[in-house]
């Protein structure tokens, strides 16, 4: 186990150092300037604002001076933002995205999970449509107009929940809401199948055979089977989710990643993008192997041997 | 179980002759596979719906800039914002296609009438007062080529890469994933934006951006399929009469890969779909004036307390190809996929 | 046997899968053996102990690990040329033990039979082929209607002879039958091994017949190999061994097979086997040795010198 | 704005009434986070907002939006050449409750004009206006030596400030009030080192409010609370507002329905008609004036007859009410309505309107232009915006152009608004849509951009009569107010009448929400966009 | 002996989209206190579906009991609704498939799965039904069951995994076990293992078997009476002996004399020409007639009825008509008839 993790480790390093480099040459053939007052720049003074920010180096020495100041820890400072460490930038604006976004993930994955088994256990009744309409629908409908419209009805005119901010519990319910509209479509479209599949294998039919009731089978024997797979695909929508969604965090105020991310990108704040991305690449490769790691918890087959196969 | 008394003609107890060459008859009915998952589908009342619909939709696409008389990109500011009026459903007052709006003192106004203008927009008009019924209908073409064209290319490099990945194996496939998790790494949005920057902004690059992410899941698909099947007799049994491994691939391989990928294709439409749509949010989906739904919703969502309609028919288009889309795949894999046979 | 002409030699063969890995499995682990032409060789042994590795080596699906395998003077595994590959892939043929999952099914019947006649160009043209196909059809026993069918519309034996028939089609002379009847129906079973055992006396084809079922290699096998975890315990004639089985293994495995017959049954007698009873020391060289003619036995010398003065007596 | 003196006074002492019942707090929104609050670095409308309310300089602009002295006591006194000025600082303090002296005005604008600062707006605003900025400016490109010292200004002692022009500058008393003017503790920025302007304790304030809650550049709230050490804090009523960022213009009106702010930012086109007539609306026309950029170094493009078809043949009237329907304003002209007067005179009754929309014209032009080109048709670029708003607007030229001007095809380019500059800056494109928001209250701020191979140009215009003119206004008449307004009328003519060298579109207008109890907000038109110094909240 | 189990005029259709499947077409048997009785026959002759039937876990959705009777312990179980059925699942009838693999839960430790019948149809605690699981492993032959008992599935071998499903079978001393096909997936060293021990444990808690296999010579091993299935009904019932040494239906004679005997070398093997009936449109004579050499003009058009051999001996064959030709059958059945005539006398 520990040397599978070892391994595990090394790749994820690996894969984020080129998808460090993939970016940072990228970032490179983007056109585009970084700054704002760009066209009331004299000559001279564009000189200066890029010695400042070492835009004048040539490409390999901003790439290794990049590479260095990130092994120790040092994404760089922010252009938009004067005096701004990207690192403190991210990391504080990573904490209401990943709050946001786990919230999300609980209520969607939790309901979705729960109108798939339904929709399994009864299969092709109204019940099963009924829930399949619901995920394809939730899926469907783009986030920003649900959005919009949970801010103006449950917000301004049953003025229920807060409309904007993020100062508090009550604050993240109508974006939790609203962001888990994804989480849950997925997450009942995957269960429903793998459910299917579970409840015709034969282990279901022996519990069957033992005198199990409907009860125990769904949720006793087939649920965690099922889960497996549904986990494979919910790890990276986690990660998206937590990373931030541009649009909930635009339309709810909430001082997130994802919002921050797209300015960057269009304000060419190459740090930023820069150090968002990494940092993006790297909880996706850690979700991965937190994935893992929960299917051993979920899948004993897997846990004891440490590895697939 | 008593004993048989009834007296019987000895006659029928002479030796009966049977056709030897019978006995290998197949007496069930020849069904090709395809005939079979028709069949299958066919029973699947949601999925025959829903095709009909999709159908429906894609005819509309076509025809429905035809029929209107309308261009999709004339303006006529005077004729801006005007709210959907169809003849002979305009006097059907609790249909919303009379031409009136609510105002803000909750009185109803024939904005038709005050505006005097005589022509019909059955959907209305935005608000450079080009019509909607067109633009809906040009946007929905728009967004089915994106979806088709996203689904094409991926179709094509996802099941290259993943049955390369999965057939040939060992070192190949570990470099080979290494990439596709790089790849996943990227966030979309930046690839899309590289995309969209590196190439010039418009529905060529669109698609290429979506699709550059788009195949890795159906290449994982079609890895994990083709991992399965390379192990199966058939494709032994082919290596060992010679074929090569090309033809192995594409005799033996894709066909029986052809489940899968449709079903994954139909997933893959909505999410073109709907990752169109999210781009034109953040604005960078297509050039005015041409349309996909996702701008028009876009627009329409901005002044959605103020003229209603042009977000919601762009909505009701959008879900209803999602949702039919998803129908029909979950029809088809209920169909194709042997792991949900009887 | 001496004048026998070897077709096939097996030397030292061993077929590591995952070497190096922490989960490396030593699924063949050197094992020798000969066939001669024409006859048919059993290989038996319980699962998992490496006989369709052993079959697959043979014909090239895996690269072996270590060791030789020559056919009719050339080795198997050594570098080839694209022609010289082609020529082996028509020599040596095999046939599958699942009838549902060795037919691709979405290829006609008549695409599946004639898929090597295609690779190899044996046929003239497109009329040419389908004779083949028809002929081929007719020669496993079933009729030409068959042809534009696909695989699922068969039965398992039905499926089985079109697997036949695919072999048969690049009239090859060894072909590996990796247990062709074990997935059959027993009213079926027959009909398989008729036809194989007909084909042999027919186009003096050369078998290696593997399978689990005792009774049926007996019946069609001229020499029998008993295999345990990975290695070659026994091998000796069809009759010799099950009259005098010598190695505990295939004693126990004999002991454990039931037969037809309720006044037999009620009497049998089951022997285990404990690979730990042999209690070999690190120092002793154990290997195949001819205990009698023809029957080799996998022991060590000590034991060798027991077993020849066992059988004397 | 907009109240005279008097009223203003009456105001007052109502309020005065009626602060025992209301608290004197509000809360507000705006679209963006504070970039920076060093007022040395900041380069944009947020800053120079929230900095212009917590700091002053020698001058600060007031109601009508006039600079007025500030930190000055009195008139300065000012050379014969009109190019140096003694100032006389009165006492202020720092928030901290040291004194503002000459040395913080010195120490601030050395730092800007420090080519190791590498601020943006420092060296743009004192390059050719202070003495040597320029010089120190180039030298710092060149990796030579420079001097800070040799900069036009200097401490003659604790409140006497001396400042050098290069030349003659006519609105001397706006650039003073300009926040990348205002002094800087040096002990404070120099104890502080890297952690300066960084959060809201490690920033000094001598303006009318001071930040007590702000934890950073990227912070999406921050709290102003009354400075009691400004100077005038008498004047100032509001002990509180609380600003909090929310990019959608839709999410900021939901919240300002559902009672949560009093003030929303500028709203966004698609949402006005909805409060049209809504006393909590209010609206003002901007001094941004929006144009099309001809790039002449396009072959059509340098055709005179080509240019003025193309200013000619859209209906600027349509875009202006149905398309924007903000209360925006055709423009037939460079310089914006109600943005610079003489003597009460508004520069735009000297000089009417140019390039009017008219078809016929515009056709007439256009088949010249042709014909001296030889063509029938003609493929032209219009680099446009990503925004949807923008969309619109270029969707709308587009077809008006192509429409009006037969054989015309316009290639619509959206891009995001950091490819723009880009390709402006390296001169891509062929049509650009682009705006212009003035930095001082002079006429000069507009008619300047257009000199051959200004930094604001980038599009290959040059006239050596439109030149001159410039220099002139810049130099000789710079101290003659009359002759000045109308040698920028005429450089306008020039421009437009003559050459249509820019095609110009509308001038904008702006529109906010806000509380009808809120009184006495003030509004811009260049530095800050607000301020709130003289606000109050009334009871019902 | 009583009667525990009685099976009367059982009739199964499936319905599928290309039509109804009569899967089982009146099938009959009883089956007698402690008694092991196997069915054998061809694959999709309706061994599986008529065990299936009788712990009612056909597919709910497009099966159908048409017609007849399950009678347990004097009560109809076709006639059950699900909740009381689930008490007679486990508890009087449990069952144990063919494939060990797959039918364990991967995801639940062994012990668990073996208390679930224990906690549900005896109310026991958890503490005494984890005794009580303990000892069922030791029962079943698994070493160190404390360990074993919380340990997963993967972490058996298949063997093992069979006596484990076995040990669930049993837990609650059920009155009859239906075993469909329990040893097909395994070694034939392992088969005789399981084997042992499910005769070893049926004559310590006396329950019935029911033993379903293709494998004669496991029928040969296990059974006291056989029923042999063709074309979904019971063409042949007897003792063991009955079946094996005085085989009455030429579908039987098929089966034997398909199978090679160990002395019998170069002749061929008897194999039973043609393919079993398509159940969509099933023949309206007997079923096996298309491949039955013996086969008789009324074998066309009539269903043979079922002719009594001896008490306990009965076949649906033509044949066994007092009007019908005598025919010899296959050498091979003919020399175990001589053997059985021999022992009789
Ligand atoms: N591709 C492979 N990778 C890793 N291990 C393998 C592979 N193929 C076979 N093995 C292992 O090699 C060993 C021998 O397998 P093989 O299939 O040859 O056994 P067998 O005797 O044919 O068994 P059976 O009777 O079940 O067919 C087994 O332990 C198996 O798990
Ligand atoms: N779920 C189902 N839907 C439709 N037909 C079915 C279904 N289950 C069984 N059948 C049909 O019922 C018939 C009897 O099947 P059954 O499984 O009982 O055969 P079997 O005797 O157990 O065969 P095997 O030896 O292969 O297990 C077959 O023709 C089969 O096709
Ligand atoms: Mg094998
Ligand atoms: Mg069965």
């Amino acid at each position: 186990m520990g040397k599978y993790l070892l391994q595990r480790v090394f790749y994820m390093v690996l894969t984020l150092f080129l998808i460090a480099s993939l970016t940072f040459f990228l970032m490179k053939v983007i056109p585009g300037t970084p700054f704002a007052s760009q066209n009331k720049l004299s000559p001279a003074q564009m000189e200066i604002m890029k010695a400042k920010y070492g835009l004048d180096q040539p490409v390999p020495v901003q790439y290794a001076k990049y590479m260095g100041n990130l092994l120790k820890g040092d994404f760089g400072t922010s252009f938009q933002f004067s005096n701004r460490a990207v690192g403190d930038l991210m990391f504080q604006r990573l904490g209401p995205s990943a709050q946001l976004g786990f919230q999300a993930m609980v209520l969607g994955s939790v309901l979705g999970i729960f109108l798939g088994v339904i929709a399994a256990l009864r299969q092709n009744s109204w019940i099963d449509y009924g829930s399949t309409f619901i995920a394809v629908v939730g899926k469907s409908i783009p986030s920003f107009v649900f959005a919009g419209l949970l801010q103006y009805y449950i917000g301004v005119k049953l003025g229920w929940l807060p409309v904007l901010f993020w100062k508090g519990f009550e604050y993240t319910i109508m974006p939790t809401i609203a962001l888990a509209l994804f989480p849950l479509a997925i997450a009942a479209r995957f269960m429903r199948t793998e459910m299917i599949d579970v409840l015709n294998s034969d282990y279901i039919t022996l519990a069957k055979a033992k005198g199990a009731s409907f009860f125990d089978i769904a949720f006793k024997h087939a649920l965690r089977n099922a889960l497996i797979p549904v986990v494979t695909v919910l790890g990276p929508v986690f990660v998206s989710l937590m990373t931030g969604s541009l649009v909930i965090e635009k339309i709810f105020a909430i001082p997130g990643l994802g919002e921050q991310f797209v300015t960057s990108i269009t304000l060419n704040d190459y740090p930023v993008i820069m150090g968002t991305t990494i940092l993006y690449s790297a909880m996706f490769v850690l979700i991965i192997l937190i994935v893992d790691i929960l299917y051993g918890v979920i899948d004993p087959r897997i846990r004891l041997s440490g590895g697939k196969k | 179980m008593g004993q048989h008394e009834k007296n019987i003609p000895k006659e029928r107890f002479s030796p009966a002759v049977i056709d030897s060459s019978k006995g290998e008859e197949i007496n069930k009915p020849s069904l090709s596979f395809w005939q079979d998952a028709w069949l299958r589908v066919r029973k699947n009342k949601a999925a025959i719906a829903s095709l009909i619909i999709v159908g429906l939709v894609i005819l509309m696409a076509f025809i429905g800039p035809l029929i209107s008389g309308k261009d999709h990109q004339t303006q006529k500011v005077a004729h801006n914002n005007l709210p959907p009026r169809v003849q002979g459903l305009e006097n059907i007052s609790w249909l919303p296609f009379d031409g009136v709006k609510v105002n803000k003192a909750g009185k109803e106004i024939n904005v038709y009438e005050q505006r005097n203008v005589d022509e019909y927009y059955w959907f209305g008009t935005d608000a450079l007062g080009r019509d909607l019924f067109t633009r809906v209908w040009k946007g929905t073409q728009i967004s089915l080529y994106i979806a088709f064209l996203a689904a094409f290319i991926d179709m094509v490099i996802g099941v290259a890469y993943g049955a390369i990945s999965g057939y040939f194996g060992g070192r190949i496939d570990n470099i080979m994933q290494r990439i596709t998790e790089v790849l996943i790494g990227i966030p979309f949005l930046v690839v899309v934006i590289l995309m969209i920057l590196l190439l010039k902004p418009g529905i060529i690059s669109l698609t290429i951006a979506l699709t550059i992410t788009g195949w890795v899941g159906m290449s994982r698909v079609v890895r994990a399929q083709v991992l399965k099947l390379k192990e199966q007799e058939y494709v032994l049994a082919s290596r060992t009469l010679g074929n090569s491994h090309f033809k192995i691939m594409i005799k033996h391989l894709l066909p029986n890969l052809v489940g899968v990928i449709i079903i994954n294709t139909m997933f893959t439409i909505p999410n073109a779909i709907f990752s169109e749509a999210f781009l034109s949010f953040i604005g960078l989906g297509l050039q005015d004036p041409l349309a996909s739904l996702g701008t028009l919703i876009d627009e329409g969502f901005k002044v959605l307390r103020l003229h209603p309609y042009q977000m919601i028919i762009p909505a009701v288009v959008i879900s209803t190809i999602m949702v039919t889309f998803n129908m029909l795949a979950d029809g088809l894999r209920d169909a194709l996929d042997p792991k949900m046979r009887d | 046997m001496e004048t026998k002409e070897k077709l096939l030699e097996i030397k030292n063969l061993k077929q590591y899968f995952n070497a190096g890995k922490p989960n490396e499995v030593k699924a063949i682990d050197g094992v020798s053996f000969d066939i001669y032409k024409g006859e048919t060789l059993g290989l038996v042994g319980e699962s998992g102990c490496g006989k369709s590795t052993t079959g697959r080596t043979i014909i090239r699906l895996y690269d072996a690990t270590d060791g030789e395998v020559i056919f009719k003077g050339e080795n198997v595994h050594g570098k080839k040329s694209k022609k010289e590959l082609m020529k082996f892939n028509r020599s040596m043929q095999m046939i599958f033990q699942d009838p549902y999952a060795s037919l691709n099914p979405k290829m006609m019947v008549s695409d599946v039979i004639a898929e090597g006649i295609d690779i190899h160009g044996l046929a003239k043209n497109k009329k040419d082929r389908m004779e083949r196909v028809y002929q081929l059809l007719e020669t496993v026993g079933l009729n030409r209607e068959h042809a534009n069918r696909y695989p699922h519309e068969f039965s398992g034996g039905q499926r089985q002879r079109i697997g036949i028939a695919r072999a048969l089609a690049v009239q090859p002379e060894f072909i590996i039958a990796d247990e062709p009847i074990s997935a059959l129906d027993v009213s079926i079973q027959a009909q398989v091994v008729n036809l194989l055992k007909q084909l042999q006396r027919e186009k003096g084809l050369t078998y290696l017949f593997i399978a689990h079922d005792l009774s049926m290699v007996k019946y069609i096998s001229d020499r029998i190999g008993v295999m345990y975890f990975g290695k070659l315990v026994e091998l000796a004639p069809a009759d010799e061994l099950y009259a005098n089985p010598m190695h505990p293994y295939t004693k126990s495995l004999l002991s454990a097979i039931p037969l037809p017959d309720p006044d037999f049954e009620r009497t049998r007698k089951r022997h285990s086997y404990d690979p730990a009873s042999h209690k070999y020391s690190a120092d002793e060289d154990v290997r195949m040795r001819e205990v009698n003619p023809g029957h080799f036995v996998y022991c060590s010398e000590k034991e060798y010198q027991q077993l020849k003065a066992a059988s004397k007596s | 704005g907009g109240n005279n003196d008097a009223s203003e006074g009456e105001n007052n002492d109502n309020n005065e009434n009626a602060t025992s019942d209301v608290a004197q707090e509000f809360s507000m929104l705006d679209s963006s986070a504070i970039p920076t609050m060093d007022s040395v670095l900041a380069e944009g409308s947020t800053s120079f907002t929230y900095i212009g309310n917590v700091g002053e300089g020698l001058y600060r602009l007031n109601q009508e939006g006039k600079p007025e002295p500030a930190m000055v006591e009195g008139e300065p006194e000012i050379n014969e050449d009109k190019t140096v000025f003694t100032f006389k600082l009165r006492d202020a303090k720092w928030s901290n409750g040291e004194p503002v002296t000459a040395h913080d005005f010195v120490f601030a604008w050395q730092r800007a004009i420090d080519p190791k600062t590498a601020s943006p707006y420092g060296p743009y605003m004192m390059g050719g206006k202070i003495l040597n900025a320029a010089k120190i400016t180039e030298a710092g490109a060149a990796g030579k030596p420079y001097d800070l010292n040799e900069l036009g200004v200097k401490a003659i002692d604790d409140k006497t400030l001396e400042v050098t022009l290069e030349k003659p500058v006519v609105y001397w008393e706006d650039l003073f009030a300009f926040p990348s003017f205002y002094p800087q503790n040096q002990k404070f920025v120099e104890e502080k080192g890297d952690a300066f302007a960084s959060s809201a304790e490690n920033l000094l304030y001598n303006g009318p409010f001071k930040m007590t809650q702000w934890e950073g550049t990227d912070a999406e709230e921050w709290v102003l609370e009354k400075n009691e050490n400004y100077w005038d804090a008498d004047n100032v009523k509001i002990e509180k507002i609380t600003v909090n960022v929310v990019k959608d213009s839709g999410s900021a009106v939901n919240a300002f329905e559902a009672g949560e702010t009093d003030m929303t930012g500028l709203l966004s086109s698609d949402l006005v008609p909805q409060y049209e007539g809504d006393e909590r609306m209010m609206s003002w026309l901007d001094a941004a004036v929006f144009y099309l950029k001809l790039n002449q170094k396009n072959e059509a493009l340098a055709n005179t007859n080509i240019r003025k078809a193309i200013a000619m043949a859209f209906n600027k009237e349509d875009l202006a009410n149905g398309i924007l329907n903000n209360g925006s304003v055709p423009a037939n002209y460079l310089v914006p309505k109600e943005f610079v007067n003489l003597d009460g005179v508004d520069f735009r009754e000297g000089n009417g309107d140019m390039l009017e929309y008219n078809v016929e014209e515009a056709k007439k032009h256009w088949e010249a232009g042709l014909k001296e080109l030889g063509k029938t048709e003609l493929t032209i670029r219009y680099l446009g915006g990503d925004t949807e708003a923008s969309k619109k607007i270029d969707s709308y030229m587009k077809n008006q152009l192509e429409t009006n001007l037969e054989g015309l095809t316009i290639e619509l380019e959206s891009v995001p608004f950091a490819v723009r500059l880009e390709r402006d800056n390296s001169m891509d494109y062929d049509i650009q849509m682009a705006g212009w928001g003035p930095d001082y209250g002079n006429a000069i701020s507009f008619i300047d951009l257009w000199v051959t191979n200004g930094g604001s140009n980038r599009m290959g215009y040059s006239n050596p009569k439109y030149d001159e003119l410039v220099k002139k206004a810049q130099g000789e008449l710079a101290t003659q107010p009359e002759e000045n307004f109308k040698a920028m009328q005429e450089a306008e003519r020039i421009l437009l009448e003559e050459d249509a060298g820019i095609a110009p579109v509308y001038q904008r207008g702006a529109n906010i929400l806000i509380n009808p109890n809120l009184k006495g907000l003030v509004q811009y038109q260049y530095g800050p966009d607000y301020s709130f110094k003289w606000m109050s909240v009334e009871g019902e | 002996m009583k009667n525990i189990l009685e099976v009367k005029d059982l009739h199964i259709s499936f319905h599928t989209f290309a039509g109804e499947v009569q899967a089982i077409r009146g099938v009959n048997f009883e089956l007698k206190k402690g008694e092991t009785l196997a069915i054998v026959g061809e694959s999709g002759s309706g061994k599986s579906v008529t065990t299936k039937a009788i712990m009612r876990l056909l597919p709910p959705g497009n099966s159908e009991i048409k017609q007849g009777e399950i009678l347990f312990d004097g009560k109809d179980l076709a006639k059950l609704n699900d909740r009381q059925m689930q008490k007679v699942r486990g508890k009087d009838i449990s069952m144990i498939f063919q494939d060990p693999m797959t039918s364990l839960n991967p995801t639940m430790t062994v012990g668990k799965q073996i208390m679930e019948p224990l906690i549900k149809h005896q109310n026991m605690s958890q503490s005494a039904a984890k005794e009580r699981v303990i000892q069922l492993l030791k029962l079943v032959g698994i070493p160190n069951p404390d360990q074993r008992f919380k340990q997963y599935p993967h972490q058996f071998s298949g063997g093992m995994r069979q006596r484990v499903v076995i040990a669930i079978a049993l837990a609650c001393n059920p009155k009859v076990l239906i075993a469909d096909e329990p040893t097909t997936a395994l070694d034939v060293t392992i088969q005789a293992q399981i084997l042992e021990l499910m005769k070893d444990l049926q004559k310590k808690i006396d329950t019935s078997i029911i033993f379903i296999t293709h494998d004669l010579g496991v029928v040969a091993n296990v059974a006291d009476r056989v029923a042999v299935m063709y074309g979904g009904k019971i063409v042949e019932i007897g003792t063991v002996d009955e079946i094996f040494y005085n085989p009455q239906h030429p579908y039987t004679w098929g089966l034997i004399s398909s199978m090679p005997s160990l002395d019998a070398k170069d002749e061929e093997l008897y194999a039973i020409p043609g393919t079993p009936p398509n159940l969509l449109n099933p023949p309206k004579g007997d079923a096996f007639a298309p491949r039955n050499e013996y086969a008789m003009q009324i074998d066309l058009e009539e269903q043979p009825p079922m002719f009594k051999v001896s008490d306990t001996h009965f076949a649906a064959t033509w044949l066994l008509h007092p009007d019908a030709p005598k025919v010899e059958p296959p050498a091979a059945v003919l020399k175990r008839m001589k053997q059985f005539n021999r022992a009789k006398k």
